[in-house]
């Protein structure tokens, strides 16, 4: 069995929520290393993703991340807006028209995702971005996708990821506005790193 | 948090539009997606300008917009860089055809936004040039960082690119001088208080009834080091002095002085730093030939200044006296 | 207290001679006794026009020294009136024989001040005119008090006298025409914090965290009541209301509507403030001719704001659009 | 024994020390009900009376009080200055150029200043200005001058001078800057008369 549309939808709609709840958290984690607004971008983004949905429901998964790629690049704005926006997008096209979305092609799906965002923020593991949080999530579902089973995927990317957000706590940022504070940024946690699992944690609830 | 404001979600909205209503002459304000256009754009023959941003840093970009200056300006959130469906629709009113220069000052959200859209216009036909600006000295220009941000020096990359699109140059020609004025420009800022985001509500860093925030950039984040309060020709010398070294300024050099409030200083306290600064460049031989002094490049009500110096040649200090007429930058007409 | 000032006996020592270095192509600083003076003064045979008052109000009235505005400006200590030693060398130096006109803010220090250095100039052979001003409508007008205040209403009044002694108006027409702006022009401001006195180095005023001042002046004084804060639309129909019932607007008028900024509120918050104001006054038939947002009469850093409005005729208008050049207001030239 | 040119610049100088002693109180006391200058003034101009008497010792009182006048319009500014250069323009006036001055003349001296006060801010007594110190003031000095001690006409100067200033603490004020705030005025004390309580506090001590 593996996911269709309708996980899709949820997984927005998951993800939607969870920016809502996290919003002050992550504009609080934004503030000392950046400047205050990543929940309330996340959070406008995703609202806006919810308006898209009902107005046009999706036919495939991979329409709804592109839908939901455009929707995040032209209402997210800054740094967050254009790399979320090329990671459902690449996601999107490695998904290609596909209905029922099997283990395998899940995780080359998240590794189109991950591949998107370095290709655009050129950021390397360890600089303290979303990045350390997709890295070992891309690499937590390449190791269970042999299995076979999409939600064991989906669940060890998660964990993975959650796991990556804690691990920049001690990193020196070295890209996006973190990097401008030198020092200063060590013993903080990435704003987008938290939002990417809390992303991923939402693929995972969508599948239950 | 007290502010003149409404829902806090509407301030970029309410603000533009009452910027619309107040400067009706010189612009047309697009409400959705948002972007402000030079009333008589696109000017035939003429290369477009576009530049923008986050919101908070009134009058920058839209009070640039105008004769001599920018074509177009597209404000983002507060403190949040615009999208590529904003900065597509304002490229593409603005192309008469010879092509448009993006200014972009140099922050990941920013770089990223811009280029997507540049993409997109490129698609549609429309030749781009970007011009990135990062004149902050308080950052370390290095591979492994986002570089140097774009802050004061932008105003003078607008202004002069601006004068010599205005006066014809073609698009790769506008595109140098804007490059040139950011290889001569240099910056650094100091924050005396906070800013508050409105959708956060809180300050977006803080600092003891004591202290202040050396090297801080214009979205309200922190700065480089937090220091003992100093007086204000400490604190001008704390900012100038990097800024003229990083320029290599030397006797006979030639300068525009620019010293910007942060949006919460009086313009009384800016002389007083214009006042130190005009002084020590004095003593080192340096003259300063033109000036620009008060709140051009601001983050919100942040009391605090930044001090720019731009290292003229005769071009560009006849492209800067050229005329200009905008909301916030008016001369010679 | 966190200011970016040296010693806070010289902050107006040295502001103002940091405003004569940025502008040394528009004025001339006198140190001691101090005053300000238009390059190129006295015009020959133009009527000299000279105002101050206590400093903190920047860029009044230094900012308005030069071609199409003030002859001369003289700043006193902070919030506190000029000296008559101070106003009679400025009034002489700009006295081309045409006679000056002082234009005066209603304060009791202000005019006591003034009122001594006209005696003292007319002993000199110069003929003086005054003209006051009192549009704040926060004050009530009564013979019993020492009347209303001289406030937003002061820059409309420099401004429309300047272009007039500038067009070669005579003595009395020039008075006559600044005492027509008076009549016509009305303002009320809002404070949502003080500001603080360099030499008192505490707040002017207590203000609880959901406070606000409503009906201040700009000199830091306490206004007309205490409020609970409220939103931007709320706070500016509180300050439009009796600008507009005691100027009794209706259908048809013309006016120039002039949102100011207090120096610590952002340009954002001032456009939400015109917004509302304008879209009321096209409510009730009021047609918005001419604009103005920005800060142009201050107190130091302090939060707020003051709306103005000037009823227009053809006259005052086509003065309103001529030719100016001043530190702070320029166009035409 | 009448007063000298020494007592006058006695006066002067611990008016001076008294200004400079109680510059925060003045300033504290313009704050409510004006605009925190009063004190900052009031210093300014004394200690700029100092540098003058240092310059050209007065040879009389009338010079003394004269030269005060003017030192005090030209640097003092505000309603303070003027209103305070009539008053010891006009006493300086009525001394002329006697160099001993008599309870009577002495009274006389105090009403002209009073009265030029009044002539140039035309506010009555209940104002709450610094005319409710000075005419309880004068009226005191005109009561006790017949004993012909100038001592006592002083004491009762000052003294009544005090009283007034503290009798405006209910007023509402009708003048200056306090006016503006109509109620809001009452249940301050008018710094005003304050300072002239000093000052009338200062040219007694002299005299002991
Ligand atoms: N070059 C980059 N590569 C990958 N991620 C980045 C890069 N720059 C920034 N980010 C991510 O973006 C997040 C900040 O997003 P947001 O606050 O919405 O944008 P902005 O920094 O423009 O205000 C950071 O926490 C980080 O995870
Ligand atoms: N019209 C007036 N007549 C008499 N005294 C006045 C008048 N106006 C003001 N004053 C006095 O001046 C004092 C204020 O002086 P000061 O604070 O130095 O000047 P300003 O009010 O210009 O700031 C008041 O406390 C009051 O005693
Ligand atoms: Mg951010
Ligand atoms: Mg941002
Ligand atoms: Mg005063
Ligand atoms: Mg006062």
């Amino acid at each position: 069995m593996g996911l269709d549309v309708g996980w899709a939808v949820r997984w927005l709609t998951l993800s939607a929520q969870a920016m809502a709840e996290h919003r002050v958290e992550l504009i609080e984690l934004d503030r000392p290393i950046g400047d205050s607004d990543h929940g309330e971008n996340m959070d406008r983004g995703f609202k806006a993703v919810m308006d898209k949905l009902a107005e046009a429901p999706p036919e495939t998964p991979g329409a709804a991340l592109k839908l939901t790629a455009m929707t995040l690049m032209s209402k997210v704005g800054g740094a967050a807006g254009p790399l979320y926006g090329t990671a459902f997008l690449r996601a999107a096209t490695a998904l290609g028209s596909t209905s029922d979305i099997d283990a395998a092609t899940l995780a080359t799906a998240l590794q189109a995702a991950r591949d998107g965002i370095v290709a655009r923020g050129k950021a390397e593991s360890g600089d303290k971005t979303m990045v350390d949080a997709w890295t070992p999530a891309i690499e937590a579902a390449a190791a269970t996708a042999g299995d076979g089973d999409v939600r064991k995927v989906l669940l060890a990317a998660a964990e993975a990821a959650e796991a990556g957000a804690v691990s920049t706590d001690p990193m020196l940022a070295r890209k996006g506005r973190a990097s401008y504070l030198g020092e200063r940024s060590i013993g903080h946690r990435d704003p987008g790193a938290v939002s990417s699992a809390l992303i991923l944690r939402a693929a995972a609830g969508a599948a239950e | 948090m007290k502010k003149l404001i409404n829902d806090p979600k509407a301030v970029v909205d309410e603000s533009v539009e009452g910027f619309g209503l107040a400067h009706a002459d010189l612009v047309t304000v697009f409400p959705d997606p948002k972007y402000i256009v030079r009333k008589d754009a696109p000017v035939a023959g003429k290369v477009g300008l576009v530049s923008g941003g986050g919101s908070g840093h009134e009058p920058l970009h839209g009070g640039y917009v105008g004769m001599g200056m920018l074509d177009a300006a597209v404000p983002g959130a507060v403190f949040t860089s615009p999208t590529p469906d904003q900065i597509l629709p304002a490229t593409l009113a603005v192309n008469s055809g010879a092509g448009v220069v993006h200014i972009v000052k140099n922050y990941t959200g920013d770089v990223l936004n811009f280029e997507t859209a540049a993409e997109l216009a490129q698609a549609e036909g429309v030749e781009i040039r970007t011009v990135l600006v990062n004149d902050d000295v308080a950052v370390q220009d290095s591979l492994y960082t986002a570089g140097r941000r774009g802050v004061g020096g932008t105003v003078l990359v607008e202004k002069i690119a601006g004068a010599a699109a205005e006066r014809g140059d073609n698009l790769d020609a506008v595109a140098a001088i804007g490059d040139r004025v950011n290889q001569n420009v240099r910056s650094m800022g100091v924050a005396l208080s906070a800013c508050t985001v409105p959708h956060a509500g809180v300050p977006s860093f803080d600092l003891e009834e004591n202290e202040i925030e050396i090297g801080i950039g214009i979205h309200g984040e922190p700065g480089r080091q937090k220091i003992p309060m100093e007086n204000a020709d400490g604190i001008t010398d704390r900012l100038l002095d990097p800024v003229v070294s990083d320029l290599g300024l030397g006797a006979g050099d030639k300068v525009l002085l620019f010293v910007n409030g942060m949006g919460g200083t009086p313009a009384s306290e800016l002389y007083i730093v214009y006042r130190r600064a005009a002084q020590r460049l004095a003593e080192q031989g340096v003259t300063v030939a033109r000036s620009l002094v008060g709140n051009y490049i601001t983050s919100l009500e942040m009391q605090g200044c930044s001090i720019t110096i731009l290292r003229l040649d005769d071009e560009m200090t006849s492209l800067w006296d050229a005329p200009v007429h905008t909301p916030a930058l008016r001369w010679g007409v």
